[in-house]
């Protein structure tokens, strides 16, 4: 066997919420039993951007804010890998929030795990776009989960938390079996607490709010969900579990209609094509 | 234009308000040409707005294949008196003007009196007798039809094939129109001048006719080009537009992105699977990409870039050429990293270039740029036909499953002399590896120790070595043996090759290069300056930016910069009469 | 009096949904009594982003994709202007998306007149991200109210349709005054027809729906809002009319508090500043 | 080191693993060496990562002020192997290593046997006497103090000043782990080799220790700026983190954007009120900016970027310093505008330049880049206190409503011979007037008329010999009649210094220039490097790029390239090796 990468050790503090959320990855790749190699992790830039290097599959350390294009370009060249991008809160809702409402979207089957600790932590705790409080301004946070909710075409939006690794699991699952159906994007929302620069377990331990448990929640409505992840909000709660599930059709699908072929793995020999461009090149002749 | 010798090379303007359909009277000219066996050169003179604002389409119709439009104009067909005034001081000396008077007669102060001028109402006639006044194209058509002594057959048979789009209902009146147009020129006192031309019929190879973008996106996917994300700018959206066309039949994918960052993200994400990617844009897209070049160059992902330069700075003038960002294509993006920039010179090269940058793209595992102006991107011109046959993908380091499992061990980033590491992509069966901008080692995994750190710049750097000698070569002519020099590139070939036809005609012996590699500069680019005693860089921009990078990468201290920035191209004979003063001034020891 | 810029005469073709636009900006400044010079007007790059020139005020072309920071760049640097942004949805949702995500999010008092024409227009035709069909691809389209209602902070969200001026005026009037008032962000979509390469006035006419005149409509619950928008778009009508509006704190409001002085007119002559400086150096001493 | 001579020059390294908080030890150092009257160095390397990786603090200790770090390090406190191993090259042959043993000995393999090495299981009695890890910082400086012959008074009142923010339950325990480590140092056997060192006292003028984000900071709100907008990047926060510390106190903003495209928009839209407005970044956030950076010049709206660039290509090494963007910043953007680049050597240079650069664009009403590099950014050192009175606000063109009336016509972009348009800002009444990136007529109408756009051109290009005679002056030194130079800027600036004292000193007469304006060249860079034979251009990318912008603007042919791009800068011993030894073997004629 050719000897090649295995995944090293992760380089967070001790404590760090991306601990768990690397875990769930794991697990939930082995719960569906995904081969490695069929299996691209993109990251973005910051702590939650070395996640990548943790696990056993193609790897990609992405351009900050630009996982999900990446993500996209990679999935659309080749629909047959999993592929799953992770980054955080400032990646994602920051520098990034423009394609966030795209991928939205345009629903590839991509997973996006979205580690939120309301902080830059690479860059040593600026507030991030979900920082509850940011002087001297009187902005209010971003909710990713509203946030996909308000795009149509949205059809996978859930929220775990990095210290309750059991609903954490679940929903990574449903995530990759989501995108793994071929069913569109699969948003994975994890509160992952910062333990250096924002210190939130304690905070969210009380607050987080499994919606699966809330007595006749429907995951497949959308104006339902809505309602429920603002009216919890206002009650200083936090939303967890699957709280959008919908069969929107998936980006790739379109494409994989007319002859698609798996762009990534076309012969494109020329002895193949010849007749094909020789054709086109006949429309200009003059 | 004296009429014998101009026949075989003229030049012909029409004009009129943006959207008001009056280029098609252009496409019907260019298949009456094209039919009589011409070489066509066909340029456009936009506001970037849809309606309103000039619009002019001009082209060269000439015996010999030409690439550039003519020094002077002379036949305009124009629709209002702005046009006209606009035009005045382009037109030959015995130019004819056909205009529509419907508003109010030519006021032709600004003409020489030779200029001839034939007043007609197009539009109230067009009104009067067809109820739209769109039909005053046909109309026109019609009128120089008989101007050119073309019979009625012929002319209305390339009427037709032009507008053979429209339903019936729509053609039958135009072709009413276009008979009308040739009734006025026969009763109308227009007769008295006689029917100045009569037209070549020559006989030419079959050509292509098409723009640059065009061709690019042809050459891009004649390399086996499968995968394209852009967004729309002028004037590069052809080429987006074009593989939305082409792309999906081969299996392929071109989409439109939501942003200039998203397209060139988007395409890496798909380079890194291994299909062939190009994204495309205009300056300031470009300039939004850099982050991304840069990207490319350090995470070693193979991607062409194309730039269709419009004039500059921020947004300019967008339906204008310029040559304006030599320097950031070559500069941008932070950091230092291999990468290619090329420039063809028209369609024809653009087809070349796009497959050859296609390749090299593979070959280092990094950018390449094809950088084209407005001019190249959207001239449309006649070029002999595309040689598919040698076209052939090639892989670069890409491994198959199998040469990967015969490997004691895969990285991602080995070091090599060549500096480009075999490659599996993903979905290969154990060769998970590590992608990163991040300085690394050959595993991928970050690393800032300095010793690494050297040997992956120097490994990186070597990339360039590793093709330089199959780098597109530049095009020379003129007289081999001359001591005076022009180089240029992209709109300026076709006017460089010209001017040193004439210059070496009339005794002043000049040779020429046109550049093809931009960067790096080739070793051919230094000797060509040094084999001569001075070289006329000509550029369309106001710094020099071509001259000053020869200049920085050789010190010849011999070269002499002709620049241009107003957004309309050098004319050939203006090239000529600098060139020649300033020689002739050389001569006299006036001027160093 | 000094002879300075008039404005000058729209370039846009005949028809164009634009024109009805403009008309209403210019009577709402009027219905107000806005003072030209204490209104800047910053638009976008498109067809709608000419719309500057044809307003007497101060005017500016921002960067395709960038009005919302410069204008919000504006009106912290200057809150006592009147500030206007327009554009495109190429412009506000494609390439703006993400700025448009945050300027909800801040909530600055400048209004944000968005026409949607479905189309890029000034680069001839392409779809934009509320083209109703993409092909090759299933999106649908974005709608910018729904993305409003869930970014917490939004506090004025409306629609109206060129083609109804008396209720486009009305909204636009109500518009320049929740900004004018501080109360914050204004967004007013216009849906603009673009006569050339997608004429909708046929199919929006009979679409547009005024949720002012339903019974029972409030206005200010966000949850009610999300609900009739997304129940009214399955319908397949377009809402339109003060759909949302809130008490949300202004972004500016916020720098306003701590001795905030009108940056664009502090007088920072030396004299003035000096021993603030120097203390600061101070605690460099060493 | 020979500890008589080397006492009023020392560098001290304190290496641990990142977040550790050993870096601390450093801080009362300084505090220590700052009242005995010792200038300063102070760097940091750490891994771009929160906890883990090697982090360590390197100071220099000198006698004479001193911009860069010492060739080799005298005293080393480790907390670990890694750092021993890491530094082991590095060390003078008589340096002392204070080990942290608490794991295992200390493995002295690669060190010289001239090493002395003192272990002492800081963290392991720290964990033992006073229940917690971090206490080994205070104890290791305790035994350094010993070691350093500082009575116990003055060291705990230096640990007492530099722990005052600690509670008094924690700074207790310091004191005593620091008491402790004086008794250890004391009792050990490590007393056996006597306490080598005696500091010096002297007396020093006051000085400023700050580094160079927080010095253009303060340069730029010394000058009136009043609007900040910036996004965090390493390592250009503190510029960010600075202004929105000190900004709203004065009345102005500064604010943390969403993205980088915000964050130069938001500020183009500040600064169109008149309000003096900054941006900071680095490297991959500053290839984001071109775009607005080319706004700024074409829509011409007066702003302040500043790029404190770190090493690339892309991603790169965040926390390590190179001078790789030099071209792009001169470069970048699409199409041709004016725009002035300018590079300070040191923090007190940062103030200065942060004050020009605030002025400048304020003058030329475009764009103004601020050029550091990390190591000026981020290294601390002595320096002489601001001379705030040489700083006032310079208003350009701007004009009152008064002024305004008195006009009889205004227009935004009028024409003139300094190219810098009269100003009203919104808010002026009878001012009204449109701004835009498209090539325009003086009423800022857009128009494409030739003419036109060549007066346009002309007028943006003329800005830049406006200020001309005004931009910042290089710094020459050495031999003024030397004919060999050195050329560098930026972290280069201490080191071409020092290096030049050096060269005299031992024969080989040298002057330096240190550029302090890098775009446009200055006419005195080209009289410099015409004065000499030749020049050494010393700068930290591969590619040589000060010296291919010196090249290609005056095709000089004299430059000698030295560069480095490994993240570590160079050693000024290694400066004066190479420079010798190239100039003895010029003077032998073998080599050219
Ligand atoms: C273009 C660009 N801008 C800024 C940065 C600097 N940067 C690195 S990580 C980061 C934010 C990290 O925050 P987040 O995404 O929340 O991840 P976390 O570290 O909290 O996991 C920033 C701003 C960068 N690398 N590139
Ligand atoms: C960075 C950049 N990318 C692309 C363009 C080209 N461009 C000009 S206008 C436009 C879109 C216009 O569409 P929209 O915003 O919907 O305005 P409309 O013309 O429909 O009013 C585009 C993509 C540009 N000017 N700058
Ligand atoms: S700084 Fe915060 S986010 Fe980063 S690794 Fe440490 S705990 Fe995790
Ligand atoms: S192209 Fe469309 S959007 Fe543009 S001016 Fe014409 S009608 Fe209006
Ligand atoms: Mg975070
Ligand atoms: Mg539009």
């Amino acid at each position: 066997m050719t000897i090649t990468f295995t995944p090293s050790h992760p380089i967070w503090c001790a404590g760090c919420g991306h601990f768990g959320v690397k875990n769930a990855i794991v697990n939930a790749l082995a719960a569906i039993d995904q081969p490695a190699h069929d299996t691209m992790v993109l990251a973005g830039i910051g702590c939650s951007g070395t996640i990548q290097n943790n696990i056993d599959s193609y790897g990609y350390h992405a351009l900050h804010g630009r996982v999900l294009p990446t993500a996209l370009g990679v999935k659309l060249a080749n629909p047959d890998l999993m592929v799953i991008a992770a980054g955080g809160d400032g990646d994602g809702y920051a520098i990034g929030a423009g394609h966030l409402v795209h991928a939205f979207k345009r629903n590839p089957s991509v997973v996006y795990v979205l580690m939120n600790n309301g902080i830059y932590g690479l860059t040593k705790g600026q507030r991030s776009p979900t920082a509850e409080q940011i002087d001297p301004t009187t902005e209010r946070s971003i909710d990713g989960i509203s946030l996909g909710l308000s795009i149509p075409g949205s059809s996978f939006l859930a929220r775990a938390y990095s210290g309750a690794a059991d609903q954490l699991n679940a929903v990574m699952v449903a995530a990759l079996q989501h995108a793994a159906a071929g069913r569109g994007f699969a948003f994975v929302e994890v509160m992952s607490p910062c333990v250096t620069y924002n210190d939130t377990y304690a905070d969210w331990s009380g607050r987080v709010t499994d919606v699966t448990a809330m007595e006749g929640y429907d995951p497949t409505s959308r104006i339902a969900a809505f309602s429920t992840v603002h009216t919890l909000a206002e009650q200083g709660r936090i939303p967890t579990g699957l709280i959008y599930q919908s069969d929107a059709p998936s980006y790739e699908s379109a494409w994989k209609k007319e002859g698609f072929n798996v762009p990534a793995r076309i012969d494109v020999s020329r002895s193949i094509h010849q007749n094909s461009y020789s054709s086109i090149m006949e429309k200009y002749a003059f | 234009m004296t009429i014998s010798a101009k026949l075989d090379d003229l030049t012909i303007m029409v004009a009129g308000q943006g959207g008001d359909g009056s280029l098609t009277v252009m496409n019907v000219l260019s298949e009456l040409f094209g039919r009589r066996g011409y070489h066509l050169y066909k340029s456009r003179n936009v506001a970037s707005r849809i309606k309103g604002g000039i619009a002019a389409a001009q082209m060269r119709a000439s015996v010999i294949s030409r690439g550039c439009t003519g020094d002077q104009i002379d036949l305009v067909v124009a629709f209002d008196q702005e046009a006209v005034t606009n035009v005045g001081a382009d037109l030959s000396p015995d130019a004819v003007v056909v205009f529509d008077s419907s508003d109010k007669p030519l006021d032709r102060r600004n003409l020489a009196d030779s200029v001839r001028v034939i007043e007609i109402p197009f539009g109230r006639y067009a009104v009067r007798d067809l109820r739209r006044d769109l039909f005053k194209n046909s109309m026109s058509f019609g009128v120089i039809s008989q101007l050119m002594n073309i019979d009625q057959d012929e002319a209305e048979d390339c009427l037709r094939h032009t507008l053979h789009r429209l339903p019936e209902r729509v053609l039958l009146p135009n072709i009413d129109s276009f008979a009308d147009g040739r009734k006025f020129a026969l009763a109308d006192k227009i007769a008295s001048g006689g029917y100045p031309w009569h037209l070549e019929r020559v006989t030419r190879a079959k050509h292509l006719m098409i723009n640059g973008n065009d061709a690019i996106a042809f050459g891009f996917m004649a390399a086996g080009g499968r995968f394209f994300c852009g967004y729309p700018i002028t004037p590069a959206t052809e080429i987006l537009e074009w593989l939305q066309k082409h792309l999906p039949a081969m299996g392929g994918v071109a989409m439109q992105a939501e942003d200039e960052l998203a397209a060139i993200n988007i395409a890496l994400g798909a380079a890194m699977t291994g299909v062939r990617t190009m994204t495309a844009t205009s300056s300031p897209g470009f300039s939004l990409m850099a982050e991304g070049i840069s990207h490319s160059g350090s995470a070693e992902i193979p991607l062409v870039i194309t730039n269709s330069q419009r004039a500059g700075p921020s947004t300019g003038m967008p339906t204008k050429p310029e040559q304006s960002d030599i320097a950031m294509m070559i500069h941008c993006g932070n950091g230092e990293f291999p990468r290619v920039v090329l420039a063809p010179g028209d369609p024809g090269d653009c087809f070349k270039i796009g497959a050859a940058a296609t390749n090299l793209a593979q070959r280092i595992q990094g950018p390449v740029i094809i950088a084209v102006d407005q001019a190249v991107a959207q001239d449309a011109r006649s070029v002999t036909p595309f040689d598919l046959e040698a076209v052939e993908p090639h892989d670069g380091a890409r491994m198959s499953e199998d040469a990967l499992q015969a490997m004691a061990t895969y990285r991602r980033y080995e070091l090599n002399p060549s500096g480009v590491s075999p490659w599996a992509v993903p979905g290969t069966k154990g060769g998970m590896s590590l992608v990163t901008g991040n300085e690394r080692n050959e595993w991928g995994l970050v690393t800032t120790v300095p010793a690494k750190r050297r040997e992956m710049m120097e490994k990186r750097a070597a990339k360039i070595d590793h093709v330089r000698a199959d780098l597109p070569k530049g095009i020379r002519g003129g007289d081999r043996a001359a001591r005076v020099g022009i180089i240029g590139c992209g709109m300026q070939s076709g006017v460089i090759a010209e001017a040193s036809e004439r210059l070496n005609a009339r005794g002043t012996p000049v040779q020429y290069l046109q550049v093809r590699t931009l960067w790096p500069v080739l070793d051919e680019t230094a000797e060509f300056i040094r084999s001569c005693d001075h070289v006329y860089v000509v550029e369309h921009n106001g710094e020099g930016q071509l001259a000053h990078l020869l200049d920085g990468h050789g010190a010849f201290g011999n070269l002499r910069s002709l620049t241009k920035n107003d957004g309309v191209p050098f004319r050939c004979a203006d090239l000529v009469r600098h060139i020649a003063t300033f020689e002739a001034n050389t001569m006299h020891g006036d001027a160093a």
